[in-house]
Parts: C-alpha cells; structure tokens; sequence
C-alpha cells in the first residue's frame, strides 16, 4: 500500500471521523457537550483496557524477547525530553519553565494515541507484540521526572513543589490503571481475561470512537490559542513528534520489535502526553503557562498523529524494518 | 434564636489544588469544609483545570481570624500562579462553637 | 397477526416494559434516579448510532430508490406544523405561541421513538430501508423553522430571539450527531462499521432499554401535569398522532416506501419531538408555556405512540401497503 | 490584611439561557463569573430545565455600579418570560481591582 | 433600582433528608429552593452520604421570619444526629414580593 | 478441587483483582476517582441485570420447586436479625440504635456479593438455580423490618421516623429495580430477553470488575476507621458472616436446593447489605452511628466475603449437600 492509501485508510476510520466530527461540533458551536464524568469513564475503561491485554500478553512473554525494548523505551524516555529541552530553548527561546514543561509532555506518552495505533495496524493487518503496553507504561513517567530535573537544575524560580509531583506522578491515575490492568491481566490469564472480554476487547473500538468525538471538542478549544501561540509552537508540534517518531522507530527496530511492534514504538515516542504531564507540570512547574502546554499537546500534535502520523511512521518504519 | 457571626469564605480554585488548599484550610483552624464542582473564566487564560475535571468552589465557615489567615495564605501562596478566586462575608449561624467562634 | 397480538408483543418487549417501570418508580415516589449524565450519555449515543446505521445503509441506496421518500418527508415536515398550529388555533383556542410551540413539536420528530419503531419490526420480523435514519433527519428541522416562521407572521409577542434559535437548531447536537453519524457512517463504510458494530450496533437495544427507563420517569413526572392540561391537550396529544401517522404512512406509499418503510415514516410523522424542539422553542418563543408543549409531547403522545401506536401504524401500513 | 468590599452577583437561570447571559455579563463589564449547575423550584411552573439538564448557578464578583447594571438588565429581558432569579450581595476580596473596583 | 433585602438561608445537609427537609421548607413559608451537590468534611465523622451519594446545598431566599423559623425547625430537627449545617446572611434583590417579602 | 485451590481460582478472577487494585488505588493515596454517577449507573445496571435473568427463569420455575427455597429465605431473613442483634447487645455490648443497625445489615443482602458468587461458581463451573435472584429480593426486606421492629420495641430513643423508613425501603431502588427486573424477565421471556442480552448478559462481568474496582476504593476508605471500631466488630465482621453462611447453606440444602444453590443461599445469608439497609437505617435509626455499621459491612464484612468466603462457602456446601 501507498502512503497516501494508508492515510485514506486511517481519515476513513470510524475513530478517526468521530475526531473530526468533535472538531466540526466545537467550530460550529454547537450545544453537544459530552458530560466530563463520560470523558472520565471512558479515560478510565481505556487505560484499563490497555493494561488489561497488555499483562495477558505480558504473562506469555519471555524476558528475553522483552528486555531489548524495555530498555530501549527506557532510554527514549530519557533522551526525548532533554532533545526537546534544548529544542524549546535554543530555538523557541522559550523560558525554563516552559521549555520543561513541553519537555515533560513529549517525552511522555498518550495513551489514546497508542491505542489508535493498534487500531490502525489491526484495519491494515500489520501484526505487532502484545507486550506493548508495558512499553506504554515504561515511557510515561521517566520524561516527567527528567524533565523536572531539567528545570530544578537549570534554575527555574521556585514556587512548584515538585517531590509532591514526582509522588503523585507514580500514583496517577493512569500509571495506577496501567500497571494495576496489567498486574491484574498477568494474573488472572487468558481464561480470566476471556471473562471479561465483552467489555474489556469488545467495547474498545466503540468506547475510542466515543473518546475521541470529546478530544475532538477539545482540541478544537485549544485552536483558537493557536495564533497567540506563534510559528515555533506549530513547528514544534509537528517536526518534534516526527523526530521523536524517527527515533522510536530506530530504536524498536534495533531491540528486535517487528514491523508492527516498532511502529508503535515510534508512535509512542512521537505521542505528547495529556492525561499524567500536564497534571505533574502543573504541581510541580506551576509557572509555566498552560495554554502553551497543551495547546501544543492537545491542539497540534495529537490531531497530526492521529490523521497524519500513524500512516506515516508506519510507511517509515516499512523502510527502516523492510516490508512485511 | 440567638445566632452568632461568624464568616464564611469561598474559594474558588483549579481542582488540581484540592488536596493541598484542603490541608492549609486545616492548618490554619478550620473545622470543615464543603466542596462543590464548578467552571469559570476570568482574566488568567487556560488553566489547567479547563480541559480535565471541572474547578472547586470550597466554602469554610470560620471565625474571622481564621478568615483572615486563610486569605493572607491563599494571596501569599497560590494567588501568583494559580487561577485561585477567594471572598469572605458574614454570616449567621446557630451554633457558634461547632465553628471554632 | 391481528393487532392485538401485535400490541401484546409490543407490551411485553424490554424497552415497553422497561418504560413502564420508569413510570411506576415515579408514581411510587421511589429514590430512583438515573444520573443526568447516564440521559445525556444514552442520548448522544443513541443519535449517533442511528446515524450511523443508517449512513452505511445511504452509501449502498441509489439516488433514484431515495429521492421520492426524502420529498415525501420534507413535505411533511411543512404540512404537519400548518395543521398542527391550525387545529390549536381554531378548536384548542391557543394563543399564537402556544399553538405555533405545539405545532414546532409534533412536526418534528423523535429519534427515540423512531428508534423504537425499528426494533418493534425487528421484533414482528418486517423489512425497512436502510436509509431511514437519514427520514430522521430530514423531518427534525424543517417543522420547527415552519412554526417559528407562523408566530412571526401571526405576531407572537416578542421577546424571543428566533434567529439565533434557527442557527443554533442547525447545529444542535441531535441534528449533528445524526448526520454527522450519517456521514461517518457513509465514509467508513461497511468495514469501518464493522469495527464498531459491538457498541453501536450490539447494545443498541439495551441501551434504549435504559434510556425508555429514563424518560418513562420524566414522562410519569409529566403526567401530574396533565389535570390542568385539559380534555384539549389530552386529545390532542392522542389524535394528532394518529392523524399525522396516517399521513405519513399514506406519503411513504405513494413515495414508494415498503410496508416497513411506510410504518416507519408514520411513525416519524406521528412522533412529537422532545429534544430539538423544546430547545428552539424555549429561546424562540419565551412566551410559550414549557408546561404545555412539554406535557403533550413526552406525558401523552411519547407513551401512546411507544404502547399503541406502533403496532397501530403497523396494522393501518398494512392495509394501506398491502401484505407483507 | 487590606480587604476591598466589591458585589457578589447570584444568578439562577435555566442552562438554555446559559450562553446568553455569559454574553450579557461580559458586556456589562463583569471581567470572570463561575457556574455550577444546581436544580431548583419556584414560583413559576415547570421550565425548559426541568427535563433535560439542570439550571445554573453563575456567581460574579464585580463593583456595585456593574451589579446595579446587571440586576437592571436581567429584570428587563429575563424575568419577564424565564426561570431566572438573581441576588446581590456585598462580599470582600484580597485584590480588588482583578475585579474593576 | 430598588433593591429589596430578604434572608438567604443556605443549607448543607446529606443526600438521604432532600425530601424532608424540601418539604419542611415549604411548611415553613419558602415560595422556592435551588440545590446543588456538595461533599464536606465537617467534626461528625462519617456520615451516609460519604459513601453512597453527595451531600446537597440547599439554599432558599426568604423573609427574615421564615429563615428563623427554618433555622429553629433545622436545630430542633436535624442538627441532633444528622450532619447538617445552615447559614443566614442578607441579600438584596430586585422583586421582594415574589420571595414573600 | 481443594479449598485452596478455590481460593487461588477466586482471588486470580479479573473481578476480585479489581477490588484489590481499588483498595491499592485508595492505600497509595492515588488521585483516581471513578465519578459518582459511574457508580450509581453501574449500581442501577447490576440491579435490573440480575431482576432481568432471575424472571426470565423465573418463568421456567414450577411453584413446586420454588416455594420451600422462598420460605426457607424468608426464614433467614426473621431469624438473622435476631440472632445478629442478640450477638451485638450481649457480646459487643452495643447500644439498641447501634445493635439493631447492624441487624438489618447483616440481615438483609449485598447484591454484589451475589452477582460475585455467581460467576465465581460459572468459572468453577458448578450449576445453580436460575431463580436465585428471586431469593435476593426476598432476603433484602424482612431483615430490615424485623430489626428496626426490635429497636422500637427495645425502645430506642427516638429521634427516627421509620414508617417513612418502612415506606420508602419497599420503594427503594434496589427493590424497585431488583422486582421490575424480575418482572421484565418474566413477562418479555427467553425472545425478550435475548433482545437485550448483549448489554444485560454479556456486559455484566466487565461491570462487575468495574464496581469492584469502585468498591475497593470504598472498603478501603472504611479501613481508616478500623482502628477505632475495636475488636468486636472486627470478629463481627467475620464470624457472623461465617454463622449465617452456615445457616442458610443449611436452609437451602433441606429446602431442596441444589449444591450451587445453597452455596448461594449460604453466600446471601453471609451477606451484609450497603444500599438499602444503611438507607433505611440513617432515616429511622438516625442515632446510630454510621462509621460503625459502614465499616462492619463494607470494611470488614464484603472484603471477606469476596475474597475467602466464596470458596469458603462452597467448599463447606459441598460437604453438606454432597459432592458434585
Ligand atoms: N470576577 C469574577 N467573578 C466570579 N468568579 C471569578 C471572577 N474572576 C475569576 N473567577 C473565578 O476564578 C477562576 C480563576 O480566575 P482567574 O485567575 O482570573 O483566571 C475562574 O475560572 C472563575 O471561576
Ligand atoms: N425563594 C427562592 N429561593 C431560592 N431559589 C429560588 C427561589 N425561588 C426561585 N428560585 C430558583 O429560581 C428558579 C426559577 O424560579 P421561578 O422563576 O420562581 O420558577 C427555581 O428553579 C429555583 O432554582
Ligand atoms: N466549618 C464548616 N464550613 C463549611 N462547611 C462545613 C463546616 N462544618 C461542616 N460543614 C459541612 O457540613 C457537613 C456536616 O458537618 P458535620 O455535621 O460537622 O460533620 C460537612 O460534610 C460539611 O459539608
Ligand atoms: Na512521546
Ligand atoms: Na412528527
Ligand atoms: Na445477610
């Protein structure tokens, strides 16, 4: 398939039309309004979800298959947010504060972008390994932490607190249901698992369609901070998580991920976080300034990973793998 | 009825802060507190709050010195960088000593 | 079957029954309450569900099989209000808003009702087209613009702003969850749907089960209302369903609908709209009194078309159309 | 502590009015205002609100000549025909003038 | 403008009482009510509605002999074993009459 | 199987985990919430799931069959709360308010633990009756009446109103939802049935794994009181269970019951109610101190139950009944 067939693929997907359908609602300001305790739930299922499958994979793993990845996450995890750092710094000439902040949220991972990816690779029939989610939660946290590093040493002026961040970064929520889904998947096994699959495997798709008809709305809210935003955030969110995408796929393919499995690590590290970062940066980096955050995070480079990004790295990863 | 004055303060404040705004509220000689979820748009731009989860309108009714305290902590504290929104008024209630009054 | 067994089976169906238990919880003041983000949840995905049935089913409709029953309704959508307003007038002796308010509802539609409709001849195992999802949304709008348009011809006080209730009728979130469904549905196609046919397809009837639990308790709260709504409204509310069912079954025939397909156009002619109307109306028409309108769409017409008037329609289809 | 007396505006409206009446308070100079949604009963029978969605409950801190404004507009255009009830009262804040005054 | 000053009884009280106290309300004189979802902390420990539930705010515009009626009715009632707690200032309104002032 | 491996199979279920993974969630101070109405709505669903299967079998069910297990329940219902408040007056030297509490908790039924044992016997693969939940609904009211009956006659002192308690437990949601399930079943049947089966049937272990995941965070919040609830409770908590358990496994095996059935009944009387008992009691024994009957059934009670008194219960019906 052309890339061009794969990006028809993926803007035709259900998911990926209830994204614009959000868009659409929030532009033409319209009353649909999804109740934030919806946004919630399915926040909640969709993490869940991930680690549930994830830990089933998990348990038939062997560590040999999966510690080349595992580290090679790791160092992503590290290396993404001081590569940003100095991105933002030197040529965005952004503070430090804000300068951290978009280092924290890149280096960090969506959830929901990984599960599109999934989604994405089982339309065009791309097999990767089940013991991705586990990658999912390696790469949340390290970039945070790296990140608040970065600003404390480089002096960013006090008033975060961030030891109470680095705490409540391990116990958020979506690390919590992450791992919590995982350890649960690993124990209770494929038979436990098959108990719940109706609403665990089955519902996926349908609850991800409905998750991002809400991402949609929100991100068409962070449009309208687009111009006060400036041309180096809109570069920033587009050639970043295309780098970071580069070197995910690199880095898969060299710890012996397939085809599939290094697409998605390329996703993962292309993919701005938005459920643990902003929350962290927030308590911890308070002076930075969120409308800068996440509008590039929710309001550029997830609707450009989403439409673009998925058939794109994983044309690239085709290249970089060798055709499947 | 005799009913006694004491003040009630409102704080309105980006739900990310409840934890923390709760414990200083205790520090400073609260005896409870009541928590509502609600939205709002003021001079500050985005918070974090705008996107996930909703703000939180917290109310204490306290004596007035500890009204004071509280509000000299807020403005000292979180007033600079977070969108934080706090007022005082009287008000009356039977049982003054349930307040610390 | 006679029409008798067509009502029992209509009665002993989940979702009538399910309707019914709303109604007694309310009369007998139970605590139960389903939380108003359940309603608005099940709304949302009811709409969008229907939309996106019915968009797959378009892509697979010729032009030539659809252009006739998309007349038929659009027409009916402007003939129904000028009776509607004309028989509040003349023998409910109404005011302009209130009869013009009457007049924006029963020209509308109910999506629920409709939805209803469909698993009622799912049920009686009768064939409909695929596309009547898309009737749904031809008949929503242009009823309610019709009456707005006669209280300001006829000179309801002011004190409403109707343009900006057309513009936001246009993008209320019934009619952009309908087609914006629609055209997700068109867009992916069969194998889109597909991914998400276990949630949108799968609990569809399960869904408006809870949802029918829902508004049989708004409806019983309606119900307290209906002594001071008088013998008029009560009529009303009774027989202009019917009337305006025989209409619609009588269009759909001629328009070339099969027997499932005039039922189902009845239906929607004979359903009094409880979403997009009261809305538009609420901010176009202030004056109109909520009590009323409300009363006789959700308290009265709601439950007689959902216990009586399906299998009604059915049987007059029937006769109309021919066997089955 | 130097506290500064501006008006806390309550407004009770049904949420079908609720972009309305932002607009509304925008122009009459309020610089932010907080919503949470509440349910309620009055005078006047059922409205729009009381099937689907609830009614809100928007709070204003803002100077007494904003609030005279506001209470002026909300009796002309709202009371007439909408569930809206509206009080004010004086509250004291730290920075009055992130308020106007 | 002229603005009437009527009583502004506010009442946060747990889930399980909304009928019975709604219903003293109107025994008591209140032409009407407006409610929200809370949740607090106060010196009672648990109480029924921190598990199953929120607590309500209940607040309702009065004439100042209803809101004594409604806080003597609310000590004499619930403040034994209930988590209740009620507050009274002075608001000023437009339409006097319509809260029975 | 030997009772240990019963146990491993129970606590290695997906749904068991859930619950550990809320207590872990609520331990570590984590900022996951489940929204309220996520609870009520799942609360509601479990509810009208379990009416629904129980009617549906219902229909199938000879009175022959059905009248010994019904007043065998009903039995259980009259003599546990007696003998639970003699246990908490003499023994725990409890206070009448506080007594009679704890009877109509320990007296009455937790639906959840129910549905767990259900599926807890699927996975082990052993039958049971259909009607079972028949017999919850029948164990969920007496209870509560006998107790606040002894308290009234015990003279506590009052303050309570419980006529207006005894009205609206018989109208309370879960009866309202447990008995219109039931009828529901029974009148729409097996076609009715499979209607709504997708979300009615095959949703219900996700569900369940969802509430327990809610549930842990609630038990868990109960654990801060322990310390200040003493001993007795403590051994309240487990030893009483354990009593009734035997009790009504005694009950259903004479009452013809088969293996699976009176591990149910056993389950039912070892149960301890958390929303219609403590509703009730709060308004007519508003004395009594929530924090302490709370923290019986939720903190002590439901956790051992879920996790040891399953297998526990079966293993010992398995001796009474005989092997299967
Ligand atoms: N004038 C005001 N009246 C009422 N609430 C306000 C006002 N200004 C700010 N707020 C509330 O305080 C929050 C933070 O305000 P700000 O820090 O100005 O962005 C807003 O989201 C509002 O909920
Ligand atoms: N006396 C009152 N006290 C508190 N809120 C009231 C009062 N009267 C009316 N309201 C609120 O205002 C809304 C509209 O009232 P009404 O226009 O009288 O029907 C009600 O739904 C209540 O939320
Ligand atoms: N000092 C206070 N300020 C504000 N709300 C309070 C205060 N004390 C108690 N409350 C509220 O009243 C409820 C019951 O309080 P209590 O009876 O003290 O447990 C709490 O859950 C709070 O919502
Ligand atoms: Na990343
Ligand atoms: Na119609
Ligand atoms: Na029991």
């Amino acid at each position: 398939m052309t890339i061009l067939e794969l990006v028809q693929i993926n803007l035709l997907s259900p998911m990926v039309l209830a994204f614009a359908l959000g868009i659409t609602a929030t532009l033409l300001h319209s009353d649909l309004k999804l109740p934030d305790e919806l946004y919630t739930t399915l926040s909640i299922y969709l993490l869940l979800a991930i680690g549930l499958k994830g830990g089933i994979a998990l348990a038939e793993t062997s560590l040999a298959v999966f510690w080349a990845p595992a580290v090679a996450t790791l160092l992503l995890g590290i290396i993404i947010p001081v590569i940003a750092y100095g991105v933002a710094r030197k040529i965005g000439k952004l503070n430090v504060a804000d300068a951290a902040a978009l280092a924290a949220h890149y280096g960090s991972v969506s959830a929901v972008t990984f599960a599109a990816a999934q989604t994405f690779l089982d339309t065009v029939g791309v097999r990767y390994e089940g013991f991705m989610p586990a990658l999912v939660a390696i790469l949340e946290v390290p970039a945070i932490v790296v990140a608040l590093l970065i600003a404390q040493v480089a002096g960013a002026p006090q008033g975060g607190d961030w030891r109470k961040a680095l705490r409540e970064l391990l116990t958020s929520k979506s690390i919590l249901l992450l791992v919590g889904g995982m350890i649960i998947g690993w124990l209770a096994g494929p038979r436990g698992g098959k108990e719940v699959a109706p609403v665990f495997v089955d519902l996926f798709k349908g609850a991800l369609t409905f998750f991002l008809l809400e991402l949609g709305m929100v991100a068409a809210r962070r449009f309208r901070d687009l111009p006060s935003a400036g041309l180096f955030l809109l570069g920033f969110g587009i050639i970043m998580p295309i780098f970071n995408g580069l070197l995910g796929i690199w880095f898969g393919s060299i710890s012996g991920l397939s085809l599939g499995g290094s697409t998605i690590l390329g996703v993962l590290a292309a993919s701005a976080s938005y459920i643990a970062a902003p929350a962290a940066v927030r308590i911890a980096l308070p002076q930075a300034n969120p409308g800068f955050y996440l509008t590039a995070a929710l309001g550029i480079t997830f609707p450009f990973n989403l439409a673009i990004g998925l058939p794109l790295y994983y044309t690239i990863a085709s290249w970089i793998v060798g055709g499947h | 009825m005799e009913l006694t004055t004491v003040k009630l303060v409102t704080i309105i404040a980006e739900a990310v802060l409840e934890e923390r705004i709760l414990h200083d509220l205790r520090q400073l000689g609260a005896r409870g507190y009541t928590i509502g979820t609600v939205q709002g748009e003021g001079t500050r731009g985005v918070h974090a709050s705008e996107w996930e989860g909703k703000s939180l309108r917290i109310e204490t009714l306290v004596p007035p010195e500890v009204a004071e305290k509280i509000l000299q902590h807020l403005a000292a504290v979180y007033f600079p960088h977070f969108a934080v929104v706090a007022y005082v008024m009287d008000v009356q209630v039977v049982r003054g000593a349930k307040f610390g009054v």
